[in-house]
């Protein structure tokens, strides 16, 4: 039995003893919170001292907090934008204005699907050229509206697909990543499960990123590079540790502001633990970055991107 | 190397050996045997079947600006190996190697020019030195050399030879797309025009970042333009790649690109743009 | 009048006849006889079959603001008949039997009013009065109406129902195109949010201006969403028309829309809309 | 025989005369004075008198100076820009950046063709969503590069087709006429031959906006204004009159700022003076708009559009 069934087992057993307490009236705080104890344990253990590529797999989990679910439960009221305008409307990417603790805001992320319906249309959470350039209207219009941008990040990468690259792709998340070095209000990103290359990093070029701890951010799949590099896709657990993608590394190089912590067990076990956590975070950055005038975000900004890796700041 | 194409049109990549300098060069695509000189001469396109071959950054420096006009900007102080990374040779050792396989510091070379008379700042990638690949030292000599191009108000120029990101530099190599287009906003906010050259191959995080916000594109007519590379769209997606997918001309009729040219006219091509673009 | 639709999905135009009060309303689309006070219930859906029947402005109004919240703003003195137009009846007399018709000014009717509280800048277009057509009048009260809402920072809504331009003021009607975009700036300029609905017909001079450039765009599900009429494109292009051609759902899998709504949801998904658009 | 042809006639006569003088050494000089006079007199009368019915067929002339030769031959140098970015290229609707008298300029302007092919491809000068999305992302550039921008226009109307449709052509021209009143240099615009309704407009929301002699701008066709109206096309002449479509109609509504003469017999007698013509008024009137500040040059833009009709300024 895996810790993850036998932590399953754990869960059903203390809930069902809550139940009995409370049918037949009697006392079984003690037992309970010996289970209770026990299940803390096991979800400390699932989380600590997991491994990149164990970490890999955890963000790529299909039932991770994420998407229209996450946006929804994030924020009080969430209206959905749709449409690049020119072409077509894309299910992968998408975005609206809502607000969240009181405060208008734009909101842009990535949907992966909960239906394998769903999935399917939203191609598992790969963007096409029409959701980046979806994108970069839904940025132009919090701009006018002075708005600031949160962006919700969850993607294995932007979608090779034939269609994608005759709707330029390349230039829409190029325009992405413009748009929003350009956005005259506070801009945070938050990596959720995958921050998969250039599908992440057109939504990534924000005042402050964070991450969840057990998300990834990283140039290429760890098997895309074990192909590559390697030549044999079985390196991929080794590429993995090597491209220092995890949470803690990105936080080490400097990549990321934050590291927000998940519950035990991961953040898909528990869905409201982990909005919480991410709003929390998310209003203390903004909360910082509100006060300040437009120039000094700007020059923060381009302080904040212009060095990245120019000086032996990590190691 | 030439670029080929097979039957269905599409390009084929080849490996990028060591460039000896023998006295004779087989053309892959025709299986001419070509004087070197010769070659040269017609700036590596191939003389019997138009091929075309990779244009080393010195040898496109060379075939753009005026004589004698480039004078090369001093390498950058950046991390160098910040990961560490090694797979099956350390990542140190390669870019030893591509440094003395091109004599170039990195995969791009970045000065001042001038193009029949107008100064610009050039910066010519070469797809040589590690596929032609962006990590920290790309980004910075990008990003240094668009705050020049800024501050000395002339036009910059940038020739785009790239598989794309550099993995072995990890994610560290993704946000130099976020680098390269914040740079790319001081030119704006200083209206100094930028012209992006696209060729072979033009792709993945440089087509994703810089490459796509220029003020004005120019296509050669050999290159390849797009995000994802062929291979990976069959293997991901299934799709039938249709003829000519991704060429400039796929380029130029979707909108992407301002003009295809072939390279023995894109200097004076060149100038023409920038004939309009300076004062 | 009911909008009907072909077997071809496509809309069929209806003249509109003077608004007479029968008891009974015969649905043209389905046969069915209405009593008008259960169409008037189901906000103009035929209750049988579906089929949407116009709007008037004042009936539209009703239906989306909070009871007796609506503020109607004072007709502007504009140059009426500019032109000193005549086709088979001088434009003077259309536009005084359009008056008596309609109990309107113009075309659009403009207010202040509140939906579900949130106070809102209103202007509503009404088919019957010439078609929906946009005059140096309608410019006129639309721009106002843009002007008092960034002024007053209230949220703009739009709601089109335009066959286009006002022929019959010439090129004087055109140019409230740009009239209604330059006051649209304004609002720009004051960060005020502007909605715009879409509704059976959305088309021409309507839609490519100020129709076109909305930070929120919703359409009716039975709305046409066009520039060009569905005749005059087959006329012209003797193409033929694909089915469902600028419904609603069209405009919405082609990017055009942000949402499609039915005509008893409009006044939830506005509300909703406004609820996240002011703070 | 018409008055067109009887100049035809006259003006190679005279031109067979100056051949015969140079070639014989003859003086002919006297014989070929009173032919020229003749002419002239021909040209003028060709212009002048000539019903807005007569107008109309005079802007819609395929030999009128227009499109691409138009462009190289007013500007010193031009260079073309391509495609929308997003889905193609309308050869319709071409842009690019110039230099005129030494100044850079971006412009924009309808292509109706020379050659049959030409004109098939470019359909006649009706541009497509393409275009206007084109247009506008030229508009943008000069923004960015701080150019005054020129639109010269020619078109029978926007196209009306199903693709047009698919990619939001109401958009696109809407959007031009936004990013036009929104541009921070001056604009303007110069209507060549028709200015045929939304398709016109979205080029000629300018700062200044001249008009060609034989030129028109109108809100509709008169042949689609007679069967709308009249519900008979024969009515289209009437319709011309009414819609008050001609140059000096539009001027004494205060629609354009300056009606530029056309040589006697119509700007297709003589390509290089009517280019001359139009070169001269744009340098007047951008030597009068570049001096103003930003500010100023948005607040007379405003006033000159907010009140378009809305007084009894004409008649
Ligand atoms: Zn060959
Ligand atoms: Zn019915």
């Amino acid at each position: 039995m895996s810790d993850e069934e036998r932590l399953k087992v754990l869960e059903e057993k203390a809930e069902e003893l809550r139940r009995l307490a409370q049918a037949n009236g009697l006392d079984l705080s003690a037992e309970i919170a010996v289970l209770e104890e026990k299940i803390a344990e096991l979800k400390r253990a699932l989380c600590l001292g997991i491994s990149p590529w164990e970490r890999v797999q955890m963000a790529r989990r299909p039932d991770r907090p994420s998407g229209l679910p996450f946006v929804q439960a994030l924020c009080e009221a969430f209206y959905e934008l749709r449409g690049d305008r020119v072409v077509g409307d894309d299910p992968a990417l998408r975005g609206g204005l809502a607000k969240l603790a009181g405060h208008r805001v734009a909101v842009l992320f990535h949907h992966r699907g909960a239906t394998p319906e769903e999935q399917r249309r939203a191609r598992f959470g790969m963007a096409s050229a029409q959701g980046y350039w979806k994108a970069r209207r839904i940025m132009e219009v919090a701009a006018r509206l002075d708005l600031p941008l949160l962006t919700l990040i969850n993607t294995p990468g932007a979608y090779p697909g034939v269609q994608a690259e005759a709707h330029n792709i390349a230039g829409a998340i190029a325009s992405c990543i413009w748009q929003m070095l350009r956005h005259p209000r506070p801009t945070v990103a938050v990596i959720l499960g995958e921050g998969g290359s250039g599908g992440a990093v057109a939504l990534a070029a924000a005042d402050r990123v964070l991450i969840l701890e057990n998300a990834t951010y990283s140039v290429i799949s760890p098997e895309g590079a074990a192909s590559i590099l390697w030549k044999d896709a079985k390196f991929a657990q080794e590429a993995a540790a090597k491209l220092k993608l995890t949470a803690h590394d990105l936080r080490e190089l400097g990549v990321v502001d934050e590291v927000i912590p998940e519950p035990p067990g991961g953040a898909h076990t528990d869905f409201t633990g982990t909005v919480e956590a991410v709003r929390e975070a998310l209003l203390r950055h903004l909360g910082e970055l509100t006060p300040l005038p437009l120039d000094e975000l700007l020059r923060l900004r381009y302080k904040r991107y212009r060095h990245v890796g120019s000086t032996n700041s990590a190691h | 190397m030439p670029i080929r194409r097979d039957k269905r049109d599409r390009y084929v990549e080849i490996e990028v050996s060591a460039p000896q300098e023998p006295l004779w060069v087989r053309c892959e695509s025709c299986g001419e045997l070509i004087f070197r000189r010769k070659l040269q001469e017609n700036q590596y396109v191939c003389p019997r079947c138009g091929a075309y071959f990779f244009l080393s950054a010195r040898e496109r420096v060379a075939s753009l600006v005026d004589d004698g006009s480039f004078t090369e900007f001093l390498p950058p102080r950046v991390a160098e190996d910040p990961l560490g990374f090694a797979d099956q040779i350390p990542y140190k050792d390669r870019l030893t190697r591509a440094r003395k396989e091109t004599e170039l510091f990195e995969a791009v070379l970045a000065g001042s020019a001038q193009i029949q008379g107008i100064p610009v700042i050039l910066t010519v990638m070469d797809f040589r030195f590690i596929g032609g690949s962006m990590g920290v030292g790309v980004g910075e000599i990008l990003a240094l050399a668009m705050e020049r191009a800024a501050q000395e108000r002339k036009p910059f120029v940038f020739v785009i030879s790239s598989g794309g990101a550099r993995v072995q530099e990890g994610v560290l190599s993704l946000l130099q797309m976020v680098k390269v287009v914040v740079a790319r906003e001081r030119l704006a906010q200083a209206a100094v025009p930028y012209v992006a050259v696209l060729t072979y191959p033009s792709t993945g995080g440089v087509l994703a970042s810089l490459g796509g916000v220029a003020d004005l594109t120019i296509a050669e007519e050999g290159a390849l333009v797009g995000f994802a590379g062929p291979r990976v769209i069959e293997q991901t997606t299934g799709e039938r790649l249709p003829p000519g997918f991704q060429t400039a001309k796929f380029a130029l009729e979707h909108g992407m690109v301002d003009a295809v040219v072939p390279r023995a006219k894109l200097r004076e091509e060149l100038s023409q743009a920038l004939s309009v673009l300076v004062a």
